[in-house]
C-alpha cells in the first residue's frame, strides 16, 4: 500500500516538474506576450495540478489534505482569473500603440 | 539533509540576482514587479531559515503592501517629466568599492560568529506554558516583549497620521485618491466578488492559528486590508472619507483594547502589560482579534495615501 | 531515494525552473511581461512551499503557501490596474474617477 | 557552509547592494526601493541569528523572529511616510529627485522649481 502510494506520488509530481520544465521552455522561446502567457498557464494549471495530487498520496492528516486542496482550488481560480484579465490588458495596449 | 543545502544555494544565488535587478532596472514600473518577486522569494527564504511567523510576514508586508505602496507612487510620478541628473562614472566605482567593503564587514562578521550561538530559545519555551500559547513567536510578541507590539502599533497609527498630514488644506476630511480601475470587466468583478468572503476567512484563521502555530494579527490584518482594497479598486466599495467616525474608531479599537489590558495589569496582575495568569489566553485572544481589525484598516489607509478630494464631489 | 528525499530534490527542480522562467519574463519587453512574473512567482511559489511542507513534515509551511496564492493574486490586480494605463500620455490627471 | 552561513553571506550583499542603490540612484523613489533591500538584508541577517539560536526543540531562536516582525511592520510605515512625501514634494515641485535648496545649485542641474 505505502509503495503503491509512494510510486503515484514519484509519477504525478514528476510529471508536474515535466510541465513546470515545459511551462519555462515556452517562456524562454515564445515570441510575444500572449504566448508566453499560455505556456505560463501549463505551469498553473497542469504543473501545480498534479504536483498538489501527487502530495495528497503523502499528507500526514485528513486536515491536511483538504487544506492541500483548499490552497489548489485558490490559486487555480485566481490564476484562471488573472490570466484573462492579463490577456485583457495586454489587448487594451495593442489597440493603443 | 544536502538536497535542502541544493534548494537553498538555488534561493541564495536567485535572491541576489533579483535584488541587483531591483536597483539596476530602468524604468521605475519594471524595479517595482522586480521588488514584488524579491519580496515573496524572501519569504520562502525565510521559511528555509525555520521562521515561518517572518515568512508570513515578510509574504504580506514585504512583497504585498510595500509594492502596491511604491507603486502607487511611481504611477503617479510617470506624468512628470522632470530631469533626473546622471551619475558620473567614477562615483559609482567609488560607491560600489565602498557597499563593496561594507558587504566583506558583515561577512566577516557572519564567518566569525561564536561557534556556540547565544539564545533565548530555551528561556522562552520554559515560559511558554505560563502565556497560554503554543506558539513562542505569538508569546515573545504578546506577553514577554508585550510593550515593543503595543509601540509598534501606536507606529503605525503615527505614520498614517503623517500621510494625512500631507493632504492640502482643501481636502483635509475628504477621499484618499487610491487609484482605482477606470472601468473594471465583469471578469475582475468576478474575481472581486467571489475572493474577498475566501480572503476574509483566511484572514480569521490566520490570526486565530496564532495563538498555538505560525500566524498571528499582522498576517491576519494584512489579509483583510489587502481584501478591502482589492473592492475598492473594482469599485464595489467606495474609499471611505477619513473622517468619517466609524473608520477612525475601527483605526483605534485596536490599541485602546491593547493599553486598556496593559494598564488593567496595574490592578490585577503586577505590573504594566503583565496578565493574569488564569485568563491570559483569553485576554491575547481579545486584544489580537481588535488589533487584527485595526491593522487591516491601517494597513489600507496607509496604501490609499493622503485625502485628495472632498466627498460628493 | 526516500519519498522525503524525492520531494525535496523535486522542490529544489521546480525553484531552478521558476528561476529561469522569472528571468525571461522580468527582461520584458512590455510591462505585462513583466506581471506575469508574479503569476509565475505566485503557482511555482506555491509548489516549492507545499513540497517542502510534506517534505520536511511541517504542517505551518501550508499556510505560507496559501498567504502566497492570495497576496499574488492581489498584486496582480493591482499592477494590471497601471500597467493597463502606462502607454497613455498622462496618468497623473486620471486618478479622479 | 550550512545554511545559516549561507544566507548570512547573503544578507551581507544585500545590504550591499541596497547601500550601492541608495547612494547612485538620483530619483528619490529608487532610494526607498534600494533602502528596503538595505533593510531587508539586515532582516536576513537578523534571521540567521534566530537560526543559529535553535534550541529546546525550536527551529529557530523566537525573540530575533518577533524582532524582524515588528521591524518589517515599521520599515513599511516608514515606507508610506515617505511615499507621501514624495507624492507631495512631486505635486508642489514637480521634481522626482531631492534638489538642493541653493538656487545655484539647482540651477547646475538644470531645473529650477
Amino acid at each position: 500500500m505505502r509503495l503503491a502510494l509512494d510510486i503515484i506520488t514519484v509519477v504525478l509530481i514528476s510529471a508536474g516538474g515535466f510541465f513546470f520544465m515545459a511551462g519555462t521552455i515556452g517562456l524562454l522561446r515564445f515570441p510575444d506576450t500572449l504566448t508566453r502567457l499560455h505556456a505560463l498557464t501549463k505551469v498553473d494549471n497542469l504543473g501545480l495540478g498534479l504536483i498538489v495530487f501527487g502530495l495528497l498520496a503523502q499528507v500526514e492528516s485528513r486536515l491536511d489534505a483538504l487544506k492541500v486542496i483548499a490552497i489548489w482550488l485558490l490559486v487555480q481560480m485566481s490564476g484562471a482569473i488573472v490570466s484573462q484579465l492579463i490577456a485583457q490588458a495586454t489587448r487594451r495596449l495593442g489597440r493603443q500603440t | 539533509m544536502t538536497l535542502v543545502f541544493a534548494c537553498e544555494v538555488v534561493l541564495a544565488g536567485l535572491l541576489v540576482a533579483i535584488a541587483t535587478w531591483t536597483i539596476v532596472a530602468r524604468t521605475a514600473f519594471a524595479a517595482i514587479v522586480v521588488f514584488m518577486v524579491y519580496g515573496l522569494l524572501l519569504a520562502i527564504v525565510w521559511v528555509a531559515l525555520s521562521a515561518v511567523d517572518v515568512a508570513l510576514t515578510e509574504a504580506a508586508i514585504g512583497g504585498g503592501v510595500t509594492s502596491i505602496v511604491l507603486l502607487g507612487a511611481a504611477s503617479r510620478l510617470r506624468g512628470s517629466k522632470a530631469a533626473v541628473p546622471s551619475v558620473s562614472f567614477p562615483f559609482k566605482i567609488t560607491a560600489g568599492v565602498l557597499c563593496a567593503v561594507v558587504s566583506a564587514g558583515l561577512a566577516a562578521v557572519v564567518f566569525s560568529l561564536p561557534d556556540v550561538a547565544p539564545t533565548l530559545a530555551p528561556v522562552a519555551k520554559e515560559n511558554l506554558a505560563e502565556s497560554g500559547l503554543g506558539n513562542p513567536v505569538a508569546a515573545v510578541l504578546f506577553v514577554f516583549r508585550a510593550h515593543d507590539t503595543l509601540l509598534e502599533k501606536v507606529v503605525l497609527l503615527l505614520a498614517l497620521v503623517g500621510v494625512w498630514s500631507l493632504a492640502s488644506d482643501s481636502a483635509w476630511g475628504g477621499v484618499p485618491a487610491l487609484r482605482v480601475y477606470a472601468s473594471p470587466s465583469r471578469i475582475l468583478v468576478f474575481l472581486d466578488q467571489i475572493l474577498p468572503p475566501i480572503g476574509i476567512m483566511i484572514g480569521i484563521y490566520m490570526f486565530w492559528a496564532g495563538a498555538s502555530q505560525p500566524g498571528g494579527a499582522f498576517q491576519g490584518g494584512t489579509i483583510l486590508a489587502a481584501m478591502w482594497l482589492l473592492t475598492m479598486m473594482a469599485r464595489l466599495q467606495d474609499v471611505p472619507s477619513i473622517s468619517a467616525r466609524w473608520l477612525r474608531l475601527l483605526l483605534v479599537v485596536g490599541p485602546m483594547a491593547f493599553l486598556a489590558v496593559g494598564l488593567a495589569g496595574f490592578f490585577f496582575a503586577d505590573s504594566f502589560l503583565a496578565y493574569p495568569p488564569s485568563i491570559s489566553k483569553p485576554l491575547i485572544i481579545v486584544v489580537e482579534a481588535t488589533l487584527t481589525l485595526s491593522i487591516g484598516v491601517t494597513l489600507a489607509l496607509l496604501v490609499a495615501g493622503p485625502p485628495e478630494r472632498l466627498p460628493q464631489q | 531515494m526516500t519519498i522525503t528525499n524525492f520531494l525535496l530534490a523535486a522542490a529544489a527542480f521546480v525553484l531552478l525552473m521558476v528561476a529561469i522562467g522569472l528571468a525571461r519574463i522580468l527582461y520584458g519587453p512590455t510591462d505585462v511581461d513583466r506581471i506575469l512574473s508574479v503569476q509565475l512567482i505566485g503557482s511555482g511559489g506555491v509548489a516549492v512551499l507545499l513540497l517542502l511542507s510534506v517534505g520536511l513534515k511541517l504542517p505551518p509551511i501550508m499556510d505560507v503557501a496559501l498567504m502566497l496564492g492570495l497576496l499574488a493574486t492581489f498584486v496582480s490586480v493591482a499592477f494590471l490596474r497601471d500597467a493597463a494605463d502606462s502607454s497613455s500620455v498622462s496618468t497623473s490627471t486620471t486618478e479622479d474617477r | 557552509m550550512n545554511s545559516a552561513a549561507l544566507f548570512g553571506y547573503c544578507g551581507a550583499v544585500l545590504v550591499g547592494l541596497g547601500l550601492y542603490g541608495l547612494i547612485t540612484r538620483p530619483e528619490v523613489l529608487r532610494k526607498i526601493l534600494a533602502f528596503n533591500v538595505l533593510g531587508s538584508g539586515v532582516f536576513l541577517l537578523f534571521g540567521v541569528f534566530a537560526r543559529r539560536g535553535a534550541a529546546a526543540g525550536l527551529g529557530a531562536d523566537p525573540v530575533p523572529q518577533a524582532l524582524v516582525i515588528t521591524g518589517i511592520v515599521v520599515a513599511f510605515s516608514a515606507t508610506a511616510l515617505v511615499v507621501a512625501l514624495l507624492v507631495r514634494l512631486n505635486k508642489e515641485t514637480g521634481q522626482v529627485i531631492i534638489t538642493s535648496d541653493d538656487p545655484e545649485e539647482s540651477g547646475k542641474q538644470g531645473v529650477l522649481p
